[in-house]
């Protein structure tokens, strides 16, 4: 009796659990909209904003599901920027669809390396060899001048139209509904891949490794996979970052990027999407505004909003928010 | 010298929203032996820790003797007086194990090492391992020696058998009741074992879903074939 | 032959400063687990004071050096009270979070208050010009931070190990909860655990101002730089500190003279294989 | 009606130096010739991208163009940050101003690229020439590992060798090395007469000056050669002694004796708010608003970049730094290139001592490129 | 029956301690044995080595005749030897069902699904749903880990390990810290496990340990002193000494 009435309520949630699946697209659909229409003269930013989410999902993967802290995540967000310009630059292959591939590929393999390297160590030391890592991936593209055009950046890239119909403009229009078609899709398989056994797996092992291994699991195959996949969410982003601003340079392989990314993800909140997404919306349209209204003293505003932050909602802006709905509905 | 005793009067605390401990009052005379029984998920531990000042009280008052230490933090209360062997242990793991003793000495030589020793001659040997070096046994060791270091006038004890061999129980409960009756040492004992601790307790208060359920004495209890059915959920005492 | 000795002494001085300048972090992060990325703010404002002190009220070297210390302890007590103490065992992102916040808010403030261009401190007369080693000469000042290195490193490892406060500090970072509740006062063993950091990092920030020039931007230039070598040792190792920044001091000026164009790749490169053989640091304390 | 131009640049960060310089360079032209031209206002919008960042500044620039609507772009310290926004020029119709980033190829990116600044090359080919002239036949190069370090490097080696002498040994250095001293070994060891170095200007000139001179090189008589980036007068106060009797070329210094020199740098003192800040890109930034004007002077002020472009090809003027022009073909600022040395005047101050004149350089680097 | 489990001169010393001193013991299925010794004798130590948590100094460990000295933890797990930890080693926030769920998923190699949902799998589901009830935790099994009671924390450790139904089950003191009133659940709930399946079960409760074991092995300083029936272990000097003391002379030993 007892377990029929489990499993009753069990598919209730899961079903719950769905249809907040639907709820989360529809959500990233509607404030995708609202931004078409609030900034309409702004879509560069929206999609550099996208571009970056890419980045920080990627992040939340590998650091807010399975604990490993890195300040070297751009390794995978530069190696898909490079790779998809370095097709256009230096082979002529402009369909914007393959070089996104090359993009996703390029990010998946930057994963497997880093992963192997990084999974090495646990806490601070591994924190320092994303930063040891990131800086030689720097390092490289930098020597590597004739293939990335070193610190003046690889330009040239030109994508074709997308399925020969629409072309990247000036007004960023189709950049913008490109980037929103794509996070939408990386959005939904991530929301099944983070509820699947995997998932749970994942979160079980940022937890207890130990417990794990206690289990039979290798943590550290499942680390290394899911690396793989974060390098492919981060391809996405950086191939869609070489489409749409058409030059790549050193930067998106830094570690100023890496860790402006770890910044946005903990501001939003660690270990769930809307808060890497939210994250980054936040901090990005922020920084937009402040850097406009002062270009001379922003960084201080910057500062104290993260202080704030801390401060007032120390689980990140969207992790604080959830879990207050959460104590609120409980308490009704 | 006075006679220092705990009182608490209508004390309420939790953890964040949850509510734990409802409106609990009770006191304790000096050199009294308390047995805090409930059986799992009560509030025993809760209630140790709300007096050593380690979780969030709702209200209430606490007295130690004849000062109010509600409002105190944790380290003043230990000042005062107060001991408290937590239910985990909470070994300083990087700390060796006479690291680990001198912190509970508070402001006492160093040479007051020596009683730990003689209490636990396994700690003896152990002294200069890590903490997360210890055996389970040895962490639990450690954990009650470290706080009656610091010669407590009220200790707290939550659940000091755990993990440790029969003739080791039998030697700490003797010790626990030494302390008693030479120190004036009051002393509060959660424990799972319910004969031990009627064995050495002379007052027993039982929680149920963070209430005070029943108060009495051991002999009472031993009487009392319901209550422990109902509240301990054991089929009688031996 | 003169060669190699010529890099090893170099190795030595660069070394030395490295661990002047960072074992204040290895103080924070390792003992007080608190990944303090505002270590740098702190090396920098001491910068900016003793440069103040010496400049504008005509300090000597080493008045200015207590005034940098001094001072900057005293900026940092209202930031321990009201931020610091907020984050003491939090995760460790929250940390970075927050202490990334305090040190871009150092950097405006100091690009807004002293300006963005690079400050010097006037060496002491004794400290200027070069000594001479035989085979070749070093600066005089690069000797003087040896020395300054070797006796921080002893204090310290003293005060640490062997002190009752060491003990007292190293349980309330084990276990703060418990400590109280045995009677450590750990809010006020925190505390001065803190003021020690920095005002470490202030004499780094001062002493090491001929190799990392104290401007705005020092704050998060050489962050990196600090978290690499405190890592590398160890965290919370004094010894371990020691040994990593003279490690990696040789290999990076052995890099710099052998390959400079790979400079770097050295550098990381052996920073990589020294976590792989040593995962928790040089002498990292267990967690 | 309000024209607006947008000026992007290293506000904060890192290079807020240098961006405060543009500004500066910005206001003090505004100050002395008014910010109206013909019945138009002149307004600027400051976007800042602290580091180099190409996806920033694109973004950027963009929303400018778009949303601010501007009629101009300016600023652009560095060369990925230009280079990413020459592909929208066109579409935009929009002329660019490059009032800084100095790889020669950016003005072939794009027919509405005009550049007020200077190259790399064009700065470090003169000193090849004064290095020979002083005696110096064999050099070590020692440059910064990127982009403007290489470019240098090149451009030395080009007129170093072509005078006859020789460059014994090229050494890159990654751009974040704080102490110098092995380097110095190198120079040594190399058994040079002289050292040509690149570094970009900012804190890391400081180590490398002290350590040339506490490592012995300077009393062991190695000569020391520079385009003017590693004595910037900003920096100049920091090196101190150290630096005395270095000589660099550049295009500009501070210390220029002209009226209209003089004129400049009481206005951008003006606007910076101290004189030690006063650095080189105040001046591409000031004569970048020249250009400008022009352009609107030419345009009515109506949005056509083609003619805007067009009409200040070959444009003619007295700068703040001297004579100078703006080659038809290249849109890259002719200009004279100065011989200086690092000098300490009677108040104190250390300055950047103009010995030595070479005329009408053009950007050498473009035809090097061909 | 030949034994599914056997370890052979099995030796481990920290520093200067030897901490396990050649120790040999088999294990044939369907056992019940108890591993009981004074504090700090090695009975953890000897499990870690046995799972391969700390690799021995010599010695070796054979599961179902296949030597296992040199394959890791994950690989021994795998083979079906199982435990459960003295100090509990759960995942804190996640609930009692998603632990078994994922011990569940995982033994049945299932976690490298990256789609489903184990809420949406009946035979997972009805697994958890069994496990949970009989050890009494059906009521917390949405609630967070860090939010229950250690004592019931210890019971879902318990939960954990039988969900991946071992062959050899080795429980580190699984009744430390249980009340009187769920030690009752814990044996009921060994009692139920397969005949089939070889218990080594570690214990201080000796009333849990005498209604439990068939058998009783004594560690004392790393070496087995003692090994034969529970009714013969009180009786032996050595033994009362180290570690029972007053307790064999109670009256409610069988
Ligand atoms: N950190 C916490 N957050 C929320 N609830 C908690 C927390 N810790 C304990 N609880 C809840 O408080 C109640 C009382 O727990 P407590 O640990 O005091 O019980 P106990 O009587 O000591 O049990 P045991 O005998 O198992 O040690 C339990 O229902 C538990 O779920
Ligand atoms: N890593 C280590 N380094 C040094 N000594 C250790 C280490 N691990 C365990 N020891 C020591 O080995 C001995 C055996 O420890 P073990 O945990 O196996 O004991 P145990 O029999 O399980 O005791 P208990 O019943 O108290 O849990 C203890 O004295 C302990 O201090
Ligand atoms: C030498 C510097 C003024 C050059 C500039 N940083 C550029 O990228 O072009
Ligand atoms: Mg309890
Ligand atoms: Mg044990």
């Amino acid at each position: 009796m007892a377990l029929v009435m489990n499993s009753e309520s069990e598919r209730l949630q899961h079903q719950r659990s769905f249809s907040g699946d639907l709820v989360g697209i529809a959500v990233i659909a509607a404030i995708g909209t609202i931004g078409y229409f609030a900034f309409p003269d702004n879509l560069a930013l929206l999609t550099r904003i996208i571009t970056i989410a890419l980045l920080v999902l990627s992040l939340d993967l590998v650091t807010g599901y399975c604990g490993v802290a890195t300040l070297g995540h751009a390794a995978l967000f530069g190696s898909g920027a490079y790779a998809a310009g370095i097709l256009s630059a230096h082979y002529g292959i402009n369909d914007p669809l393959l070089m996104m591939l090359a993009g996703i590929a390029a990010g998946a393999i930057a994963g497997l390396l880093s992963g192997a390297i990084i999974l090495r160590a646990h806490g601070l030391p591994q924190l320092v060899l994303s930063i040891a890592l990131i800086h030689l991936f720097h390092e490289f593209a930098n020597k590597a001048s004739s293939w990335t055009g070193g610190s003046d950046g690889l330009s040239g890239i030109a994508p074709d139209p997308i399925f020969g119909l629409f072309e990247f403009d000036l007004y960023g229009q189709t950049a913008f509904f490109f980037g929103m078609a794509l996070l939408l899709i990386v959005f939904v398989l991530l929301r099944f891949l983070v509820r699947s056994p995997f998932g749970m797996l994942c979160r079980g092992v940022r937890q207890d490794p130990l417990r794990i291994r206690a289990m039979g699991g290798s943590p550290k195959a499942v680390l290394i996979r899911m690396y793989v996949i974060s390098g492919a969410v981060a391809g996405v982003g950086g191939a869609l970052n070489a489409i749409s601003t058409q030059v790549v340079g050193l930067d998106s392989l830094s570690f100023t990027q890496s860790a402006e990314a770890l910044v946005m993800l903990v501001l939003g909140g660690t270990g769930s999407l809307f808060g890497a997404l939210s994250g980054t919306a936040i901090f990005m349209l922020f920084e937009d505004y402040v850097s406009a209204a002062n270009p001379f003293h922003w960084l201080t505003v910057v500062g104290a909003l993260l202080i704030a932050v801390v401060l007032f909602a120390p689980k990140g802006l969207y992790g604080t928010t959830a879990a207050l709905i959460v104590r609120r509905r409980e308490q009704r | 010298m006075p006679a220092i005793s705990l009182e608490v009067d209508n004390l309420s605390a939790g953890y964040g929203p949850t509510r734990v401990l409802d409106s609990i009052s009770f006191s304790v005379p000096a050199g009294a032996r308390l047995a805090v029984l409930g059986r799992n998920g009560m509030g025993k531990t809760t209630l140790l820790a709300t007096l050593a000042g380690q979780t969030r009280r709702y209200e209430g008052q606490i007295r130690l003797g004849d000062l109010d230490v509600t409002a105190a933090p944790s380290a003043a209360r230990a000042h005062k007086g107060l001991g408290y062997v937590p239910q985990t242990r909470c070994i300083f793991p990087t700390l060796t194990v006479e690291e680990n003793l001198f912190v509970g000495l508070k402001a006492r030589p160093k040479t007051a090492l020596e009683e730990a020793y003689a209490m636990f001659p396994r700690l003896k040997e152990r002294r200069r391992n890590l903490g997360n070096q210890l055996s389970g046994g040895e962490q639990q060791m450690l954990s009650t020696a470290r706080t009656i270091l610091g010669r407590p006038s009220v200790l707290l004890l939550d659940e000091p058998l755990e993990g440790l061999a029969p003739v080791i129980c039998e030697e700490l409960m003797a010790a626990f009741a030494e302390l008693a009756k030479s120190g004036d040492m009051t002393i509060l004992l959660v424990e799972q074992r319910i004969q031990s601790a009627l064995d050495f307790a002379d007052q027993v208060v039982i929680l149920e879903r963070g209430r005070l359920a029943w108060a009495g004495t051991p002999a009472d209890l031993s009487r009392d074939h319901q209550t422990v059915e109902s509240l301990l959920g054991v089929g009688g005492l031996h | 032959m003169q060669t190699v000795f010529s890099i090893a002494v170099d190795a030595l001085a660069y070394g030395m400063v490295l661990f002047v300048i960072s074992i204040g972090l290895s103080v924070t992060m390792g003992l007080m687990r608190v990944v303090n990325l505002a270590h740098g703010a702190f090396a920098m404002i001491g910068g900016y004071i003793a440069s103040y002190a010496a400049h504008d009220l005509g300090l000597g070297y080493a008045a200015a050096i207590i005034a940098a210390v001094v001072a900057t302890i005293i900026i940092a007590i209202p930031l321990e009270r009201f931020l610091y103490r907020r984050i003491y065992g939090a995760p460790e992102l929250t940390q970075v979070l927050m202490t990334i916040g305090i040190t871009f808010c150092v950097i405006g403030i100091a690009n807004y208050a002293m300006g963005p261009t690079l400050k010097t401190i006037p060496l002491a007369g004794a400290l200027q010009g070069s000594a001479d080693l035989g085979f070749r000469t070093i600066p005089v000042h690069r000797l003087f931070v040896i020395l300054c290195g070797l006796v921080v490193a002893v204090s310290l490892w003293f005060a640490i190990d062997r002190t009752s406060f060491g003990v007292k500090l190293r349980a309330s970072v084990d276990d703060a909860a418990m400590a109280a509740a045995l009677g450590v006062r750990t809010e006020i063993i925190y505390a001065v655990s803190f003021a020690v950091a920095v005002g470490l990092a202030a004499f780094g920030g001062v002493v090491g101002a001929e190799l990392l020039p104290v401007e705005p931007y020092y704050a998060l230039r050489y962050m990196v730089t600090f978290l690499v070598v405190v890592s590398v040792g160890g965290a919370g190792s004094i010894p371990g500190a020691l040994i990593a920044c003279l490690l990696l001091g040789a290999i990076d000026t052995t890099g710099r003279y052998l390959m400079p164009e790979f400079g770097e790749f050295f550098f990381y490169l052996a920073v990589i294989a020294i976590i792989c053989v040593f995962p928790r640091g040089l002498a990292g304390r267990m967690k | 009606d309000t024209i607006k131009v947008g000026v992007i640049g290293p506000f904060s960060g890192p290079f807020a130096l240098q961006g405060k310089n543009f500004k500066a360079g910005i206001d003090a032209y505004m100050a002395v010739n008014g910010s109206r031209v013909g019945n138009d206002t002149v307004e600027i919008v400051y976007r800042d991208v602290p580091q180099a960042d190409p996806a920033q500044s694109k973004a950027l620039a963009q929303e400018l163009i778009v949303k601010e609507k501007v009629q101009y772009l300016a600023g652009f310290y560095f060369t990925p940050d230009a280079m990413a926004v020459t592909p929208i020029l066109k579409q935009g119709n929009v002329p660019m101003v490059v009032m800084n980033a100095a790889t020669s190829a950016i003005v072939t990116k794009s027919p509405l690229v005009v550049r007020t600044s200077f190259t790399t090359w064009q700065t470090s080919t003169p000193i090849a020439k004064v290095a020979f002239d002083a005696g110096v036949k064999k050099v070590i190069s020692v440059v910064s590992d990127y982009g403007p370090g290489i470019d240098a490097e090149n451009a030395f080696k080009t007129g170093f060798e072509k005078a006859g002498g020789q460059v014994v040994e090229a050494i890159r250095m990654p751009l974040a090395t704080n102490d110098f001293s092995p380097i110095m070994q190198r120079i040594k060891d190399s058994g040079a007469e002289g050292v040509f170095a690149f570094l970009p200007s900012g804190p890391t000139t400081l180590g490398f000056v002290k350590a040339y001179n506490e490592n012995g090189l300077k009393a062991a008589g190695i000569k020391f050669f520079a385009p003017g980036d590693l004595t910037q007068e900003s920096d100049l106060p920091a090196l101190g002694d150290a630096a005395l009797g270095i000589q660099t070329t550049f295009h500009y210094a501070v210390s220029h004796d002209s009226p209209e020199n003089k004129a400049f740098v009481e206005a951008a003192t003006k606007a910076i708010g101290n004189k030690a800040e006063l650095s080189f890109p105040a001046v591409s930034a000031y004569d970048g608003m020249y250009v400008i004007y022009k352009m609107i002077e030419a345009t009515g002020g109506k949005q056509d970049a083609e003619k805007a472009v067009d009409a200040v090809k070959g444009l003619a003027w007295v700068s703040p730094r001297g004579p100078v022009s703006i080659d038809p073909e290249s849109r890259h600022i002719t200009q004279n290139i100065y011989l200086r040395e690092v000098a300490k005047t009677d108040d104190g101050t250390y300055i950047n001592k103009e010995v030595q004149t070479f005329e009408k350089q053009g950007d050498p680097g473009l035809a090097a490129a061909k | 029956m030949s034994p599914v489990f056997e370890v052979a001169n099995l030796r481990k010393a920290f520093g200067g301690l030897a901490v396990t001193n050649d120790v040999s013991l088999a294990m044939a299925p369907g056992d019940r044995v108890a591993l009981i010794g004074p504090n700090g004798a090695g009975k953890t130590t000897f499990v870690n080595l046995v799972t391969g948590n700390l690799s021995p100094d010599s010695g070796e460990v054979r599961l179902g005749g296949e030597t296992v000295t040199s394959i890791n933890a994950i690989g021994r797990v795998k083979r079906g030897l199982v435990r459960s930890f003295q100090v509990t080693r759960l995942f804190q926030d996640m609930t009692p069902a998603e632990h078994v769920g994922l011990a569940v998923l995982q033994r049945d190699g299932k976690t490298r699904n990256m789609f489903g949902n184990f809420l949406s799998m009946p035979d997972v589901m009805a697994e958890i749903a069994d496990l949970l009830g009989k050890l009494g935790l059906t009521p917390l099994m949405h609630r967070k880990v860090s939010e229950i009671a250690y004592g019931q924390q210890r019971l879902l450790e318990l939960a954990v390990a039988l969900a991946l139904k071992p062959k050899v089950l080795l429980l580190d003191e699984p009744a430390a810290g249980v009340p009187q009133s769920d030690t009752g659940r814990i044996e009921q709930a060994l009692a139920d496990l397969p005949g089939d399946l070889a218990v080594l079960m570690i214990e201080h409760d000796m009333d849990l340990v005498f209604r439990f074991a068939k058998r009783v092995i004594v560690l004392a300083a790393g070496a087995i002193i003692f090994d034969g029936l529970p009714a013969d272990v009180t009786k032996d000097a050595r033994v009362r000494e180290a570690y029972l003391g007053s307790y064999a002379n109670a009256s409610h030993i069988a």
